[in-house]
């Protein structure tokens, strides 16, 4: 299937936890790994706090699932594109999202992040080159 | 004080019936009463015994039930909502054919009036939903 | 008796809270819970509407549903309170009624 | 019980179709009606669409519920508040809202109006008044 | 190829008709479906946002949808197109990809 | 052309499977193909053979496995979504200790592999949710 490599993309919107989109879309992204695809993975609009730092559930009884987006970079998914405007409208910097990195096997291992920061623009190119689009 | 708690969607897809459920033990805890849970719209999908969720996350149906058990509370399913869903206890699923029944004994199935007489007989009705 | 406002809507999604702000009276109380919770946030773009309802109206959020998603009192808008899933029953006990803004 | 009667109001807030929430929230106004409580409906938000002219399913393959608002004043619910604000920022007027009517006993039943139309701040004041709002 | 992007929500409830105009592209197609048929209608708070997109993108709303909410031809704002379910079939074979912003 | 379908949300709550059905019939009357509909999150409940709808109103999941039945369309549901929410077939039942499944004989449950190989394979996946 090599000669059928597509660009998947995984478009989060939603805020995780008042609803079940942000952690189901996730468990789809891990499994897309093992297909050798080109996948991606967009935070914007409300989904930018799906990774937001310092996720702490334990008063409300739901599953905190924040950590396993850490897992992604072992997983060779490490375009994770975040919409600058969508932050700064929700009064969030960079600083406030988790720090999620990859080993690029490629430079002798070094651990890079896999955030890229676009604009809305940007964005809007980006969405355009896909073969597969996955939005929740 | 006594409080009706409405319930509009099911478990996991939204966060709905975890608020209501911290809600009620909470409530319980400083003593007030629930005098009905009542699960409409897609609220009566909680009311499943098949459910299998991750050995990490919370049981939904199974905390209503054993609060419910702890405290004697009334669990409605609205009936009309519960059939357009495939939600049915054995009874139902006998008088309507049906190979199978999937309520779990925690809760009863009855009809929208329950909701309404929940609103009379209690001091607060709150809604929980989408 | 005043009214209790829930909005459990993000309000960079939904309409919800809008909705609620237009149609709740002075002296009632607006509780955020759920993902409306990001809603109390500091220097967002709903951060006037919000300033603006804190002078005349009772805004709280619910502090579990805010700790979820990575946010701290030090994150909300000032005069908007803290309450624990308590402090929501206590609301609904002491105001004369409750609406939810679905 | 007659000693024990409670204000209900019903607020409708989405468009019909889309969500079974303007369906389902009828079916409980209908049944409330045998209780012998005060009961209210409002249209506001995009819940002024439930009660439209003209619906017309057939190509959608939905079921068209509209008929059964008709049946409201025959359950002596007549009390039905629709927001103008609502109605103009969706580009409507009364004139797009269905005519339901309901007989007055007390006027030799006469045929009147069910509709209400109330400002945002009118119905601000008629909800404060309640003893059980349902939303949806 | 242009992308099809789909909009299912009232634009008076959600945010995500407006979301799907800024990151949409000049010659790309919007259809409205499902609940966000309501956004076509004229004289409406978002009429001028829909006009503006009917310059430089392809405007289309599931007829179905439409009348099965009380509404027709007549009451949608000009320029945007009514395509039925085999319509809505063929938007999606002519375009290179599809987006749904729910 | 051939389509994979994703449907996110369950029956009555949302139109999104209904849009999909009839998105689903107007394609195979164009003579596309459905390589897939994929049912994920509270779509799984679309795959219930115990719902009672109303008798005036449409039933989504028999409407779906007619469908099916006259295309030979493969409906698949989410195994992990699935059993969060209490959807089961007999094999899963047997398998978990429950003591009854729902799920309709046209659809059938496996892994969320399939929905990314429909993207590999379809011309072009859809979505349809809330």
């Amino acid at each position: 299937m090599s000669e059928n490599i597509k660009k998947f993309m995984f478009v989060n919107t939603k805020a995780p936890y008042g609803t079940v989109y942000a952690l189901e879309s996730l468990e789809v992204v891990l499994i897309s790994a093992a297909f050798d695809q080109s996948v991606s993975l967009v935070f914007c609009d409300d989904g930018v706090f799906q990774i937001a730092n310092n996720q702490n559930t334990e008063a409300s009884g739901m599953k905190n699932f924040s950590p396993a987006y850490k897992a992604l970079g072992d997983y060779d998914i490490n375009k994770i594109y975040v919409e600058t405007e969508s932050l700064e409208e929700r009064g969030l910097t960079l600083d406030n999202i988790m720090a999620l990195t990859y080993e690029d096997e490629d430079d002798d291992w070094a651990e890079k992040s896999s955030i890229i920061p676009v604009t809305r623009a940007e964005l809007a190119d980006l969405m355009d080159e896909q073969d597969v689009v996955i939005s929740s | 004080m006594k409080f009706t708690l409405l319930i509009n969607e099911g478990p996991y897809q939204h966060q709905a019936s975890d608020t209501a459920y911290q809600f009620a033990k909470a409530a319980l805890a400083k003593g007030h009463e629930i005098y009905r849970v009542f699960f409409y719209n897609d609220g009566v999908n909680n009311a499943t015994r098949l459910a299998i969720p991750p050995q990490d996350d919370r049981n939904i149906t199974e905390n209503w039930a054993a609060l419910a058990k702890e405290h004697e509370l009334d669990m409605v399913v609205c009936i009309a909502a519960a059939q357009r869903r495939g939600m049915l206890d054995a009874d139902e699923a006998g008088r309507q054919g049906k190979d199978a029944d999937n309520i779990h004994p925690a809760f009863r199935i009855s009809g929208l009036g329950q909701l309404v007489e929940g609103g009379i007989q209690a001091d607060r009705l709150l809604t929980f939903g989408d | 008796m005043a009214m209790l406002h829930t909005v459990n809507k993000s309000p960079f999604e939904r309409n919800s809270l809008n909705s609620c702000l237009s149609k709740s009276k002075e002296g009632s109380t607006i509780l955020l819970i759920e993902d409306a919770v990001v809603g109390a946030l500091k220097g967002t773009i709903v951060a006037d509407k919000l300033t603006a309802a804190v002078a005349n109206k009772n805004v709280c959020v619910l502090g579990s549903d805010l700790n979820t998603r990575g946010f701290t009192e030090a994150d909300i808008i000032d005069g908007i309170k803290i309450v624990d899933y308590a402090g929501f029953v206590d609301l609904v006990a002491e105001h004369s009624n409750v609406q939810s803004w679905l």
